[in-house]
């Protein structure tokens, strides 16, 4: 497996640092793509006892190809519980039951907060999008928010256009004003670039490690923001080949996750 | 007292200008030929409303049938975004739809308060966010914040919904209506039992007896059903389980197609209005793109175990 | 990562002195063999609740080991009224238990508020009746009237409970705890859902693969469930669909012997005290009834159709 | 059957009466015994579209055998819907469904209010009912209401000790101060005396119709209020063949029914 080691792209990088941030016994509420990806490679290497349900109410599904929608047709056979909207969003979400949540969004600032609605103008939009659909309530009741994004001055922003799923809002305490608990939301950006991470105290988020091939230099110029950078910045570890191997021989053996490749997480 | 009839009559009969419609489904049944034949019959002025909605409004909303939209979302999902929904806010072609936008656990809790006769309920998302800033033709009433009688902190409420109709596609029904699911169920039963009129289009009518079998499937009981349709196949290019997969070619060619408008008006006449029925819709459909295509769709076998109500 | 044992381990690990219960069941799968091993045990200081309670509550009550009763109703139905409550509020033996009512109405939807992390919910009943005028260990925080932020009406709202575990009784569960039932379901799916921790009985343990059949029929997740107790005749004398029928002989014979204290403790001594386990009581029931009478319980055979997942 | 006629008991009387307030397509949420013996008598002669639904979450059982309870087995194999509590109680009958439901209690007033909680005062109880279960939110918000009762100065009372169901609460203009419709409310008292109509404008019950073998000056001795009598008050009408039979060959063949003249319905 060494040679392939050398050999991986970068969303199979991504979805290890995802998979990272997922602990044992976590309940982890995924999307497509990326989210599903990490998920699972934490199941099948440190988190055994990671469990994901989706929003459209499936716990547990045993899906034989990569679903691609949270209402795929795969998601069904083999699920432990199909319920509704209410069940996964209300019952386990709003119950308060989920550790972690993926988000990604056309537009996410330093704060964490990500647009999924309009770029421009709300009423006269330059760019609509689809919407909140469950992001919004993701990102403000699940305990860890894990975010996805593209490394440019386009997708990262100093402050999104408009704030569908709060992050941390406008910095500490902003939070708490709404009576969310201090301690959840956004833990950290993973971009085809780099991890940033958000700081305890300031809420803002800070490169904590560049991904193998790219450069703090290079980062600090791809972000709209004065970056902060942690004294011990890193470079983020490459994929293991237990990584490797989950995504490669069990969870994406038709190597869906290349379409992300086209979309420019290079 | 069977209600069952054609598509057409339910449609003529039960969905009028300017109602108010629920329209069930999660790419997962979601029912199509109800949709197609709505946009033959040209009802306008509708407001429409579902959580994560996708190529069937953005097909309504093409075809300029819609006023207003309580929205959470409307992507084409993994062919794209929803061009003609981006065309009427963007550009107001063929005009701008008014939305009133909401989250995937906020709108199901407020179908959910209308089919349970509550007057509002609270919820924990929106908070923070600009969600709460832009307000459209709910105005005020898009939401409250009152203080929590409990324990004085601040909490947001959010109004019930009734619906004046609620078109839901199911794997079967009995002729009065007793409609039953299984799988990936969306916001289907809280919408439909919200809404003053249900239609239910199935896959398949069966007894009374069967339905009586196993009534704990049963998600809309008869005396809120006005129609019922059996409509094979009626939620493709969406899917059913146990019956059929989703027709990701099928997806994809009306993406494409709906990426202009020209594109999307060619394929509403070829689709749409050029077949009387959701039968010449899968006959064309066979005729164009061969049996085998459709036979691909076609669910495997994999059967549940029966259980018994006896006692 | 199975969460499968004996009754005895999972009452002694789970249920504490001074919890609030949550216990299922609506005649139909009552968690009697966990009632019996509450009581056998002696956990004591309890709260509980359910809608609509029997024989089991009466059990407990009699037994000294609760203390406080968020109640609709409490009565041995066609039995007859239930003696062990009335003599605890009539005449404090074995002593007074606290008592906060609410209706079938109203204490489902705190269960389901509690369940949906709601802060409180709005209801329609209990106004003008004399419910609103008796209030007990909730206090002020029985209910709330509030303004209805949106049309200015009064509003009455209940808060969300929330058990600290739940115990109910299921038609089949694996081992790790997704629990599947048919049938009539009472507030279980919400009562489970809105506890801290949940105690699953059932009829059989069934694999993994088996519960995947069919996921819709599950109302418990394994993540929220702490035991998984395999109790053939579980439900006892209540009933369980498709497994066995309600015993009225040994309903009525509950409720003769709980007419007076002495009987109702020579009932503990005989039925709860005197047999160690579940399986005990069933040979117990099987040597002083005889093999028929138990044999006539069992449930007839009138399955279900089976129904596809597949795609 | 016209030796049969001659023949009924009361019960089967009173279960008339409570069928011939059924009307065609209503939609009825029944107990067990009289509510479900007379909801079926209606559907068997003059609305066969009524349908029945229990609170424990059935809709249209077809029992073979008569429920001994609202969770009866034999409720189970063959209904058309079963849900939960929340189902029936909040999506049919708190979400304006539900036309008919029956009630019964120890203690019945003139304005209809029922008492199953309590006989003496609350907190030092002479004799301790059951409570509420689902008779309040039936009784305040089913379309119609009626009330089965024992026609005594016990059971019928000026004030009940205690409202477990609000009928007419006080009096004309009392439910609206609720917030409940006002042509929402009790219909009748059925008792095995007679039936006691509500008057539209008092909202007070008075004497409809008197049974056979019952008399005006009867009733009134054994009604502790000063009862009005209708200026029409007549017999009221025997059950007819056609009832009697729907009771005896399909609906409770095995008479159970008869257990009410233990109870004192004679």
């Amino acid at each position: 497996m060494s040679a392939a080691e050398l050999d991986y792209i970068k969303p199979e990088l991504m979805a290890c640092c995802g998979a990272r941030e997922i602990r044992d016994g976590d309940l982890v509420i995924v999307g497509t793509g990326f989210p599903s990806v990490a998920a699972n490679i934490a199941k099948y290497t440190h988190a055994p006892n990671a469990r994901m349900m989706q929003e459209s109410g499936v716990y547990d599904a045993q899906p034989k190809r990569p679903a691609l929608s949270v209402g795929d047709p795969c998601l069904n056979p083999g699920a432990a519980f199909i319920g509704s909207l209410i069940d996964v969003m209300g019952m386990f979400l709003q119950g308060g039951k989920v550790d972690v949540g993926f988000l990604s969004g056309s537009q996410v600032d330093k704060y964490g907060n990500i647009n999924t609605t309009v770029i421009g103008d709300y009423g006269n939009p330059k760019s609509r999008l689809p919407g909140s659909g469950g992001a919004n309530p993701i990102g403000l009741l699940a305990k860890r928010v894990l975010i996805i994004a593209l490394h440019d001055k386009r997708r990262l922003a100093e402050r999104v256009d408009f704030i569908t799923t709060p992050g941390y809002i406008d910095g500490p305490g902003a939070r708490a004003k709404w009576g969310l608990p201090e301690d959840q939301g956004p833990e950290v950006i993973i971009t085809n670039k780099a991890v940033l991470r958000f700081d305890k105290e300031t809420k803002e988020a800070y490169l904590e490690s560049y991904h193998p091939g790219n450069t703090v230099e290079e980062i600090l110029e791809n972000t709209p923001w004065d970056l902060k950078v942690a004294p011990d910045v890193h470079e983020t570890p490459p994929p293991t080949a237990e990584e490797l191997r989950a995504i490669r021989e069990i969870i994406d053996p038709m190597r869906m996750i290349t379409i992300y490749l086209k979309r420019g997480y290079v | 007292m069977s209600k069952v009839m054609t598509m057409k009559e339910a449609i003529e009969r039960f969905v009028h200008d300017g109602d108010f419609l629920f329209i069930g489904g999660y790419i997962c049944r979601t029912p199509f030929a109800a949709i197609h034949e709505i946009i033959r019959q040209g009802k306008k002025d509708l407001t429409i409303t579902r959580s994560n909605a996708a190529d069937d409004f953005d097909m309504l909303i093409g075809a300029g049938l819609v006023k207003r939209f309580i929205a959470t979302f409307l992507s084409l999902g993994v062919y794209g975004l929803g061009r003609c929904f981006r065309r009427s806010l963007e550009k107001g072609i063929p005009h701008k739809i008014e939305l009133e936008e909401y989250t995937n656990l906020s709108l199901p809790m407020m179908l959910m308060a209308g089919a349970l006769g509550m007057p509002f309920i609270p919820v924990k998302d929106m908070v923070g966010s600009d969600l709460l800033n832009v307000k459209s033709f709910m105005g005020e009433d898009k939401y409250k914040v009152i203080v929590n009688p409990f324990d004085g902190t601040p909490t947001l409420v959010v109004p019930a919904l009734k619906p004046d109709v609620a078109i839901i596609h199911v794997q079967q029904a009995d002729e009065h209506g007793n409609a039953q699911v299984w799988g990936i169920e969306g916001d289907c039963k809280w919408g439909a039992n919200a809404a003053e009129k249900v239609i239910v289009t199935c896959e398949r009518i069966v007894s009374r007896e069967i339905i009586g079998k196993d009534p704990s499937r049963t998600i809309v009981p008869d005396f809120r059903v006005v129609a019922v349709v059996e409509e094979p196949f009626g939620a493709h290019p969406g899917y059913t389980p146990g019956f059929y997969d989703v027709d990701f070619m099928f997806g994809s060619l009306y993406q494409q197609a709906s990426n202009t408008e020209e594109g999307f008006r060619a394929f509403l006449e070829e689709w749409v209005y050029g077949v009387e029925d959701r039968t010449a819709y899968i006959q064309h459909y066979i005729e164009k793109f061969g049996y085998a295509q459709f036979r691909g769709l076609w669910a495997d076998f994999d059967y549940s175990y029966p259980v018994s109500y006896a006692y």
